[in-house]
């Protein structure tokens, strides 16, 4: 194999693999500016493969597969799924190609990669509840909707809402969470039922991700309960920004896809280059509101999917 | 007598499970609200549901509705938000722009418009190659949905401003309940009182007949393929209106609900039998049930089994009526 | 008599499809070593009583005994464990696969390695059976590039080799050339001198006469009468089928044609027909007559636009047209009732009204929206006109008897008032009843001035019903004949040489 | 001849891509890991496809076997967890266990056994009821999809010792391979050679005729769905295998690619018609497709775009060829 050397020409420059959960996400988009940009400025080329949907382990497996046989010298890798992609990882490691993992974690020991760059999303869920007890004053009744069933990021950030309502403020109820398919059309459905076999007790909701985050807010404007039913969402979106502007949204979450993206590129370069690299390195995510609003758009314009 | 019995059957489980749900949730499956919000819900996969059971009727299938959905959106909101004067900067990034009246007609124009055309494209694949439908339209699927996933990378366009048909109300009605009644009274009188609606019948009967009688059967099937697709994109600007925003990803397997619901109401899936009723019904079915499944507080997983039972059980049903009239 | 002496004793045999009583306490006993022919208009129940007989239909009521013991036939393989083969009405081969294969589906030849199927054993079977009788078939030949001919051969092949005790023949003939069922018959013949029973389902009074020992006729679901053969003749049988008798069966001739309105000259296409030429006067009825696959349909495809022309054109009053499709045939006043009603006539499961009108709509000034209520009564009319026997006209056509159904394609072609018709085959499977009813309407439309060319393999039709006959061999036209002036020989003479 | 041409096409392509790819990416595509990894990643689907083919010839077809995958896994998987040991606790929790040869063999077997069980349901409902196989399999697609997420909640079996079907060799050979090879050598036979075979083409050629000839038609087509539904069960295992984890959501929207691939492959959707060698090489084809586009970094939307064009032009070429043969 080559050996790598960062500072090489145009042409000879190394290949760092970036593989997320999914292509088809906007998310992952900004994501991938992130590793474009840290790469550029460290010197490596950098390939961007991965499953289009984020429920689809095998190709993600496959993408692992193709990237090894690409001969990349380092590979960041946003798993899907916690179990399925611990073989690949292991295999890499074998193979003496250091691997970063992004956004969501993994099953497998700590020895079978460098570093772990994520949102640190129990927390994040912790914040939103923190944001809707202060919206609804610390008592009442909320609701969740969820994302589809078995994404550890978005079970963290449901787990940490939870959990620290219960901690924190015994007087607010949980008293419906529901699944969805994961669309726009099936997140503003689900809440929308929610809210109607729940009518009139909902004080609060809280969504998990971008698609059920427009889906409920939605649910909440068709149902003439904007301002009503306060809301929180994770990750952010123009339509909720809007909403925030309105004050129909209490606020916003937000993760900083960019920088995981850039954080996960400099970590496997450090990796690659022998460095040492923290096991753990915890992306903060930000929170939204109102007020912040038009100082976030200036600074993390990506980050809000702007 | 008999045609009514075929129609019964789907209707007394529509009134079965309407009636289930009105005793276990009264409160909450019954009230205005929540009725007009299946209604509304409802009229999304009703609107795709009428081109199919066309499409049903001549012997054919289009697995591609659902990616198409999620393409016309995109090519829709796409030229909503150019004819609405935002540069193709802002459009990439989603920036809020106001919309003339003029731009979202254009839009609309245009997902109903790029839906019409696919479905033209498929239609004379079918005709001309002499393709199976349920190949031309399984790859048609596949290339809409990287196409619409290619036009913005992947990323959704926000159309916030676009909310005419959603909230939107004509003489207090939703526009998108009244854009439904009309696709519904037009097509189901194209169906039974046109020429047209006699040929779909013909050629899902017996297409050399129908040759041998006359009938242009290539123009009429890619008649049928584009009005399915046209229907298919004005479904799509709903869709989009409703989530103000759209979504590559929209419609995903969405296919699979509508050819159930167009299934459950009767129609053959060999062609030559089917009405515009049963399709209502059907699409009511599904969508009564989901809601108040969901009502009820019964997991997503849940619901999946039932409507799989409820598919099966509805053929078996109707299978079983047509035997012993024999 | 004894029940020993009989190979074949149906008992009492009920069977009802929903309303429709097909059989009803049917009683029907085959003689060993005799051709017993089974008689009955269209819907009588012949094909029913046979499929009870090879397992397909299980009785309502009844028993079966053949050779002297009672068999109870769950399935079509018990009954052709006993020894029962089966020639079905319709083609019953699978398409795609060769004629050995189709010779031997159900019962392969299985090679010394276990479960492995041995076809040059099979290939080798088939090709000595085909020497032995007399076939040019090629055993690996796909059935799909067979003539129907060929077809009805590689059937009679697969009865052959199950070498059975009983072979049914459900109207064999129907596709056969004279020439090809004159073969059959002398193989029947030799069937029958071997010992075995065979039972002869035929629409055609003069076969039956030539080859049956007994003669049994159906009526409605049940066995009306039940005789040797030499006790009846043709007359007879037609009174028992229809419960009258029936006179002058061709309706007499009494037409003085007009000008001439179709010129054909050097019709060819690719699919092998060429040098096509005739002209048809108003009022005139000219025959076709070949053998199968002489290139008839082939040219009425030509004329109706369904195969496009390689060379030749078409005149119709004096005017050229081009017809490309059968919608351009139909505007330039042209008609086809083609040869296999279900393939290409019939919508079964829509209503006969809708299939009465489909080519009709714009010539009845619906070319857009339909009108219900003049839709109903045209449909009537023409229904009336042509004495179709329907329960309402929105009945699904697949409640209708074959020479019903045959009735509601003419009245559409008479409801489209084309000036050129083509009958191809009009009377295939029709009982004498029908029959006779359709040629009456042949005739009442060449009276009203139309031209009409009419396709058929029965030659006494041909004489009985036209002014004069075109005779086709090998794709080209061999002979332009006046009835009057020729002779049934002659006819044949030209078609096979 | 004509046989030898209809295989004709596909392998071309399939030779086409090839060199292709090694002109592209000659040092990518052209190792032995590379070449490798794609038949073991298309051993998966190519055991799927031969059931499907054998489904395809007989005029049916099977929209199940996606979510079948997805159940089938996790039945095994849970069958194995608990002959391993487990505690119903750990199971759904997923504690890591060891697994015994015996639990990891009754595994498997459980496995094969529900899509065994599975498809003969399918074949049951399609002849005892004589429902058409599109619609029962559209139904046991959503039964199958509810069941596999029911089962434990969404979550997935974590049975990371089970490695033997991934990583195991059999003389060197990857025992996945080994497997598939086993099941294309008997099915090859079994469809070409034997009586079983026989019966598929003519049931799928013409089903009166097959009945006629004493076969019986319905236990044929039950034994075609119940195999289908076995080989979807040791695809699953080898799956779950690769995974180290049942995933309830395995499998989903596979049933497109395996239609996909075998139809390629020249199967007739009609019936009676169709080969495996036809079947290998289609499957092949989406697989090489799909990895040179990869390492020629090709995004998947443009992926999703070609393979949906692959299909319409390898269904159009082969109409082409048929219809000049005539
Ligand atoms: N599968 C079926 N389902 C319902 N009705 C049937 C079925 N088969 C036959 N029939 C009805 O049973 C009656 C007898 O039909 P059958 O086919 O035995 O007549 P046939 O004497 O063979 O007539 P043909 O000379 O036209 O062949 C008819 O009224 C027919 O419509
Ligand atoms: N639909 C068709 N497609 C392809 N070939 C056909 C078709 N119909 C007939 N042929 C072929 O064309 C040739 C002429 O057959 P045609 O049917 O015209 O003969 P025919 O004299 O009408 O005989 P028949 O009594 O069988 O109708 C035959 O070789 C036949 O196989
Ligand atoms: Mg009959
Ligand atoms: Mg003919």
């Amino acid at each position: 194999r080559k050996i790598s050397s960062p500072q090489g020409q145009d042409d000879a420059r190394p290949l760092i693999a970036v593989i997320p959960k999914g292509t088809a996400s906007m998310w992952w988009e900004v994501v991938r500016q992130g590793a474009e940009r840290a790469s550029h400025e460290l010197g490596y080329e950098m390939i961007w493969t991965g499953p289009e949907q984020e429920t689809d382990r095998e190709k993600q497996i496959q993408a692992v597969e193709d990237s090894i046989a690409k001969r990349v010298v380092g590979i960041v890798l946003g798993p899907n799924d916690a179990q399925a992609l611990v073989r690949p990882v292991e295999k890499i490691k074998t193979l003496g190609i250091p691997c970063v993992i992004i956004d969501s974690g993994i099953d497998a020991g700590p020895e079978a990669y460098a570093s772990f760059a994520a949102t640190d999303n129990f927390a994040g869920g912790a914040d939103g509840a923190r944001r809707l007890a202060a919206a609804i004053n610390g008592r009442g009744n909320v609701i969740i909707t969820k994302f589809v069933q078995n994404s550890a990021s978005t079970d963290a950030r449901a787990e940490g809402f939870k959990q620290t309502l219960a901690r924190e403020f015994p007087e607010i109820k949980v008293i419906a969470e529901q699944f969805t398919l994961g669309t726009v059309e099936d997140g503003r459905q689900k809440t929308e039922d929610l809210l109607l076999r729940n009518k009139g007790q909902v004080d609060g909701l809280f969504a998990v991700n971008q698609p059920v985050s427009v889906g409920a807010y939605k649910a909440i404007q068709s149902l003439g309960l904007a301002g009503q039913v306060k809301m929180v969402g994770f990750d952010s979106d123009p339509v909720l920004l809007e909403g925030i502007e309105r004050g129909e949204v209490a606020a916003l979450i937000v993760q900083n896809p960019f920088e995981i993206g850039y954080q996960g590129v400099r970590l496997v370069v450090e990796a690659i280059a022998n460095r040492p690299v923290p096991k753990a390195y915890p992306i903060p995510s930000m929170i939204v509101d109102r007020s912040n609003l038009a100082e976030m758009k200036q600074k993390f314009p990506a980050a809000l999917g702007l | 007598m008999n045609k009514f019995a075929k129609q019964l059957l789907p209707f007394c489980s529509l009134i079965f499970v309407f009636s289930l749900w009105t005793f276990l949730v009264p409160h909450e499956f019954l009230t205005t609200t929540n009725l007009t919000n299946v209604l509304s819900r409802s009229s999304v996969n009703m609107m795709m549901a009428v081109g199919m059971t066309f499409v049903i009727i001549t012997g054919g299938i289009d697995l591609s509705v659902g990616t198409m959905m999620g393409m016309c959106g995109m090519m829709g909101a796409l030229v909503m938000l150019l004819l609405g004067g935002a540069s193709w900067a802002d459009v990439a990034a989603g920036t809020h722009i106001s919309l003339s009246f003029g731009a979202v007609a254009g839009g609309i124009l245009a997902g109903v418009g790029c839906g019409a055309f696919c479905g033209w494209v498929n239609g004379m694949l079918i005709t001309r190659l002499r393709l199976a439908p349920f190949i031309v339209t399984l790859g048609a699927m596949s290339i809409f949905r990287g196409v619409s996933l290619l036009v913005n990378n992947g990323k959704p366009f926000t159309v916030s401003a676009f909310t005419q048909l959603d909230s939107g109300r004509l003489l207090g009605i939703p526009v998108s309940v009244v854009l439904l009644a009309a696709v519904l009274v037009v097509m189901g009188f194209v169906l039974k009182y046109t020429r047209f609606g006699r040929y779909t019948f013909a050629i899902g009967s017996n297409v050399d007949t129908a040759f041998h009688a006359g009938v242009n059967v290539r123009r009429l099937l890619v008649s049928v393929y584009a009005v399915t697709g046209a229907l298919t994109g004005l479904a799509a600007m709903i869709t989009t209106s409703r989530a103000s925003s759209a979504q590559p990803t929209a419609g995903l397997a969405l296919e699979l609900d509508i050819i159930a619901a167009v299934i459950i109401g009767g129609c053959s899936p060999s062609g030559g039998r089917g009405t515009l009723t049963g399709t209502i019904i059907g699409t009511l079915l599904i969508g009564v049930l989901r809601n108040g499944l969901t009502l009820c507080g019964i997991s997503t997983n849940w619901q999946l089994v039932a409507i799989g039972l409820i598919i099966i059980l509805a053929v078996a049903a109707d299978q079983m009526a047509t035997r012993r009239e024999r | 008599m004894n029940t020993e002496t009989y190979a074949l004793r149906m008992e009492r045999i009920s069977k009802a499809f929903g309303a429709v009583q097909a059989l009803s306490q049917v009683t029907f006993q085959v003689r060993p070593a005799t051709v017993h022919a089974l008689c009955g208009e269209n819907g009588a129940g012949k094909s029913t009583l046979m499929k009870v007989l090879a397992g397909v239909y299980q009785p309502d009521a009844g028993e079966i005994h053949v050779g002297g013991q009672r068999r109870v036939f769950a399935t079509p393989g018990d009954s052709l464990a006993a020894g029962i083969s089966m020639l079905y009405q319709e083609l019953d081969l699978a398409e795609h696969m060769t004629v050995f294969e189709n010779v031997f589906l159900g019962r392969e030849l299985m090679s010394s390695i276990p479960w492995k199927v041995d076809r040059t054993a099979m290939i080798a079977k088939t090709r000595a059976l085909c020497k032995q009788y007399g076939f040019e078939i090629d055993p690996e030949s796909l059935i799909s590039s067979l003539t129907p001919g060929q077809c009805q051969i590689a059937e009679l092949l697969k009865a052959l080799m199950r070498e059975a005790r009983i072979i049914v023949m459900d109207e064999p003939t129907s596709s056969l050339s004279e020439s090809e069922a004159t073969r059959l018959f002398q193989i029947v013949r030799e069937l029958r001198g071997r010992g075995l029973s065979i039972i002869y389902i035929s629409h055609r009074m003069d076969e039956v006469m030539d080859l049956a020992d007994d003669i049994s006729i159906l009526r409605d679901g049940a066995v009306v009468h039940s005789d040797r053969a030499r006790n009846l003749d043709i007359g007879k049988i037609v009174k028992h089928m229809v419960g009258r008798e029936l006179a002058d069966f061709y309706p007499p001739r009494s037409v003085s044609p007009g000008p001439v309105y179709v010129e054909v000259s050097g019709l060819g296409t690719a699919e092998g027909i060429a040098d096509i030429g005739f002209e048809i006067r108003r009022g005139e009825v000219v025959g076709m007559a070949g053998l199968v696959g002489a290139g008839r349909t082939e040219t009425a495809r030509a004329l109706f636009g369904v195969q496009p022309l390689l060379t030749g054109d078409i005149r119709l009053g004096g005017r050229r047209v081009a017809l490309r499709n059968p919608a351009d045939a139909i505007r330039n006043g042209v008609a086809l009732l083609t040869e296999d009603r279900k393939r290409t006539g019939l919508c079964t499961q829509l209503p006969c009204s809708w299939n009465l009108m489909l080519p009709n709509y714009e010539r009845t000034g619906m070319k857009h929206v339909l009108r219900r209520s003049h839709e109903q009564a045209l449909c009537l009319e023409y229904g009336a006109k042509t004495r179709t026997k329907w329960s309402e006209p929105d009945a699904p056509m697949s409640s209708l008897s074959g020479g019903n159904q045959q009735k509601v394609l003419i009245a559409r072609w008479l409801l489209a008032d084309a000036e050129f018709i083509i009958f191809d085959e009009p009377t295939r499977g029709i009982d004498v009843g029908a029959k006779r009813e359709i040629y009456g309407l042949i005739n009442e439309l060449a009276a009203r001035g139309k031209a009409i060319l009419m396709i058929s393999s029965e030659l006494p039709e041909l004489f009985g019903v036209c002014d004069r006959l075109l005779v086709m061999r090998r794709g080209r036209l061999v002979g332009r004949l006046n009835v009057s002036q020729t002779t049934p020989e002659e006819v044949m003479h030209l078609a096979a040489v």
